[in-house]
């Protein structure tokens, strides 16, 4: 019970946090984090089939695509900008 | 109140502060991350309440699994269009002119 | 008994994966193809109903609440079979429209297959979270179909679409968390008479967040933001599907909601307050319809304003004589179709002109009378049930509207009706007034094939032929 | 006026929260319980994982729709034009230590989805876990530089992302002589649920990366 009150408290925080921290590549660092606490909150919720596409797909794709936009942005920032 | 009730809640509230963030951030990046998160807290919401008595159901369970994938795909697609604005507009935002237009004083 | 109901979902399906196959640019044939037989079995399947009545298909065999139900009564058949007999003149204006443009049209053909599979199986759904995957797949699509042009009009006119849509559908499937949470089921069939029996706070909101979600998606006024920037950059084939069709799956969906599942619970206050925003549609679209200067923007805002007609069904049906409510809620099906088929006319009839013209401005009309006498003339057909004038479907439509608003004493909405009559009028005269003016010197027509011109024709001549097939339609409507 | 518009999302989202809380922690013990039913029915679905069993069988039409729309959604991507600049891949700086790496990491990655997908039957795991572990491949294969991003799909690879809904559809319509649609006879639900399954996870599998590498291919030149 404990522990799920504080899994609620961190994926609450992590949620602000990634829609609120100024740089865009924290946001979706915090962002995967909250994946990552999605997948151990739906373990904990005895759905373990949701929690590993959540790690995989949630987490883990969405992360990748997610990084790859924020880079992109970056090296277009860099290229007006030089 | 019991677990499920907790995550139930939690998801009532990612679902709040996702809409919000949807609706006012202007970077199109955080709308996306904003999307993912109202998802994640409508998934909890559904599979929390349905689990309230603490027996697993599979039926929410499947639901939120054929969610999931239709999430990545909206995001994916959102993201492919975001690059295009940015490729073309410099900005990952929505231009503000056009919905300046739905004005009578044109 | 050959049974129509899962073939008008796999027919599309079938074809656009396929088409999707074959590869970018193809697939226009095996459309055609696809749609005219989804015609004949959306036929068929209005037959079995005017003959047998409502039908339930259980899917998989187990039924409903394990299984997934799909229903087709009267109100399923009269949009299914709107839904193909759009699909098919405009299949073959699209071919026509992309062959005339040099622009290059990608995979246009398995992205319409998937809007259409997704909208037929809308409409058959009897289940809200089947309800809610048709309705992304119906979003996706008409966003793909939004960008295919490129170009950063398009491209942001999708962006903030998607956005709109994606929020819509969030707002819709909490809704239906909380009905699973509630009640345990996500069968219409099993869930409406659990609502009448009891229904706490959480159904209520439930309600609000999925009539609210819908709302958004059939861009009914103070949610059209998305519209007129997402139909008046689409190509002209695109406007129309979405223009005519899609924005009438959300409709569609309204309907069943407010009059079946949650009817126990919808209150007449609730009723005035949708009324108000179609009266608020009514108004402001048609205002800024008249203030566009550029012809799909005017079309656009067009639409906006034709879906407030849609939301005085509510007003005038909500606790109203059950021979008031039966009028109200004919006039908005038949508003729903006439519109439908009105508004594919006038889209495919801008994009004619527009191709013709190689101008999107309504300045640079001028002289389209003389060179494209079958076009304008389309244009004044569709304009015709936009306006209300007899005989088109428009008016029947409005008409019904009128003698529900009379009966029940509800003047107010009569107002509303009659300036947005006028104010309809004069943007529909606009376009005309421009038209006839004779061309400029320097303006350069570029001769149109047929298949540009016709099938606009055709459904502009529906819409007006729907007046006089009234009785028809509601014939099949009221099977039950 | 900006602030003003924030100030009242945020109150309206606000209150829209409490409601939401507050009919939450206020609800009866629902009238149908269907993980009953599920149990009861679980011996006819042709599985013994009670998730999977919904996914690919009582409720598989759903799913059905869902590869659709995940289909689509790349569909949508690949029907965007190309920007005429920018176009050029990226050249991966190829580590040799991450290319060993993949090269090690990838056969161990299908056999890892084989077994997800063979072990959905009787517990945690399917096509979506193990189409993603396919993808993850993918998506690592491209890191390493052995991948190359997607331009334009060929008609082969077209095929493959197109080859799970397929199935699905044949085997779904097919059913329809015995039946309605996707009712399993009888003592081959099982059997036609890992042919849809394994189907869809070569299809998941590309149409996932491809989600990926069609966006890692519209990258700009630095």
């Amino acid at each position: 019970m404990i522990f799920d009150l504080l899994l609620a408290a961190a994926l609450l925080w992590s949620a602000v946090q990634a829609l609120t921290t100024p740089d865009l590549f924290r946001a979706v660092v915090l962002f995967i984090v909250f994946g990552l606490l999605m997948a151990l909150a739906w373990a904990r919720l005895d759905a373990p089939d949701i929690a590993l596409a959540e790690a995989a797909i949630g987490a883990g794709l969405s992360g990748a695509l997610l990084l790859d936009a924020v880079g992109h942005l970056r090296q277009k920032r860099r290229e007006r900008s030089p | 109140m019991n677990a499920p009730l907790i995550y139930a809640l939690t998801g009532a509230a990612l679902f709040v502060f996702g809409v919000t963030g949807l609706m006012l951030q202007a970077h199109l990046l955080r709308k996306i991350l904003a999307f993912n998160v109202m998802g994640s807290g409508i998934f909890l919401v559904l599979v929390g309440l349905a689990q309230r008595t603490g027996i697993p159901d599979p039926v929410p369970q499947a639901m939120v699994l054929t969610g999931i994938v239709v999430a990545i795909a909206a995001t994916a697609l959102a993201l492919a269009l975001a690059r295009q604005l940015l490729d073309q507009s410099g900005e990952m935002r929505l231009p503000e002119e056009e919905a300046g237009k739905d004005k009578l004083d044109v | 008994m050959f049974d129509p109901i899962p073939w008008l979902i796999l027919s599309p399906l079938i074809w656009a994966t396929l088409a999707f196959v074959q590869g970018p640019g193809r697939g226009g044939r095996l459309a055609v193809a696809g749609v005219a037989l989804q015609l004949a079995l959306a036929a068929t399947l209005a037959q079995q109903i005017i003959a047998g009545g409502a039908r339930v298909y259980a899917v998989g065999g187990w039924g409903a609440p394990l299984g997934i139900d799909l229903a087709a009564d009267g109100l399923s058949a009269v949009m299914l079979l709107l839904t193909q007999a759009v699909a098919l003149p405009l299949a073959f204006y699209a071919r026509a429209y992309f062959a005339a443009h040099a622009a290059p049209l990608r995979y246009f053909w398995p992205l319409t297959g998937y809007l259409l599979a997704a909208m037929n199986a809308l409409f058959l759904s009897a289940d809200v979270f089947n309800i809610y995957v048709t309705l992304e797949l119906l979003g996706l699509a008409a966003v793909g179909l939004v960008a295919v042009a490129g170009g950063a009009g398009p491209v942001s006119a999708a962006m903030r679409y998607l956005l709109a849509t994606l929020l819509g559908s969030g707002a819709y499937l909490l809704g239906v968390a909380l009905l699973y949470g509630v009640y345990g089921s996500v069968s219409l069939a099993a869930l409406a008479p659990l609502i009448a029996a009891d229904a706490p706070t959480a159904v209520s909101l439930a309600a609000a967040l999925m009539l609210l979600g819908l709302m958004l998606k059939t861009a009914l006024f103070p949610f059209h933001f998305w519209l007129p920037p997402a139909h008046g950059n689409a190509p002209a084939p695109v406007s129309a599907l979405l223009s005519a069709l899609v924005i009438k799956a959300s409709f569609y969906l309204i309907l069943r909601l407010w009059f079946d599942l949650f009817a126990p619970i919808a209150s007449v206050t609730a009723a005035q307050f949708l009324g108000a925003l179609g009266a608020g549609a009514v108004i402001w679209g048609s205002l800024l319809a008249l203030r566009q200067t550029h012809l799909k923007m005017l079309v656009a805002y067009s639409t906006v304003a034709q879906v407030g007609y849609l939301f005085l069904i509510f007003p005038l049906a909500t606790g109203a004589a059950a021979e008031v409510a039966a009028s109200a809620w004919q006039g908005g099906a038949l508003q729903a179709v006439a519109h439908g088929l009105a508004k594919a006319a006038m889209f495919a009839a801008a994009g004619a002109m527009i191709a013709a013209t190689g101008r999107d401005e309504i300045a640079g009309l001028a002289g389209v009378a003389t060179r494209l006498p079958l076009t304008l003339f389309t244009f004044v057909l569709a304009g015709m049930t936009i306006m209300g004038l007899p005989p088109s479907g428009g008016f029947s439509a409005k008409w019904l509207l009128l003698g529900a608003a009379l009966a029940s004493g509800q003047w107010w909405w009569i107002v509303v009706m009659l300036a947005g009559g006028l104010l309809s009028a004069a943007y529909v005269f606009k376009v005309l007034r421009q038209a006839f003016l004779p061309a400029e010197e320097a303006a350069h027509f570029k001769p149109l094939p047929r298949t540009l011109e016709w099938p606009a024709f055709l459904l502009a001549l529906a819409s007006l032929l729907l007046g006089l097939w009234a009785s028809e339609m509601l014939n099949l409507l009221g099977a039950a | 006026m900006k602030a003003l518009l924030n100030i009242a999302v945020l109150s309206l989202t606000g209150a829209l929260g409490l409601v939401l809380a507050w009919s939450i922690l206020d609800l009866p013990a629902s009238a149908v319980r269907l993980p009953e039913q599920v149990t009861a029915q679980l011996d006819m679905s042709g599985v013994a994982h009670p998730v999977t069993a919904v996914l690919l069988n009582f409720r598989g039409y759903d799913t059905l729709l869902e590869i659709a729309v995940l289909l689509l959604a790349l569909l949508g991507m690949l029907a965007l034009p190309r920007q005429a600049s920018g176009s050029k891949p990226r050249p991966v700086p190829a580590s040799p230590m991450l290319q060993t790496l993949a090269r090690l990491l990838t056969p161990l990655m299908v056999l890892v989805a084989g077994y997800v997908l063979w072990a959905g039957a009787h517990r945690p795991g399917g096509a979506f876990q193990a189409g993603a572990v396919l993808a993850g491949a993918g998506v690592l294969l491209h890191l390493a530089g052995l991948l190359p991003a997607w331009a334009t799909p060929g008609r082969a690879l077209r095929a493959g992302l197109a080859t799970g809904l397929l199935v699905f559809i044949a085997v779904a319509a097919t059913l329809m002589t015995q039946g309605t649609l996707l009712q399993y006879p009888p003592g081959w639900a099982g059997a036609l649920i890992l042919v849809i399954e394994a189907s869809l996870t070569l299809s998941l599998g590309l149409i996932l990366a491809g989600l990926y590498l069609v966006l890692a291919d519209s990258k700009v030149q630095a």
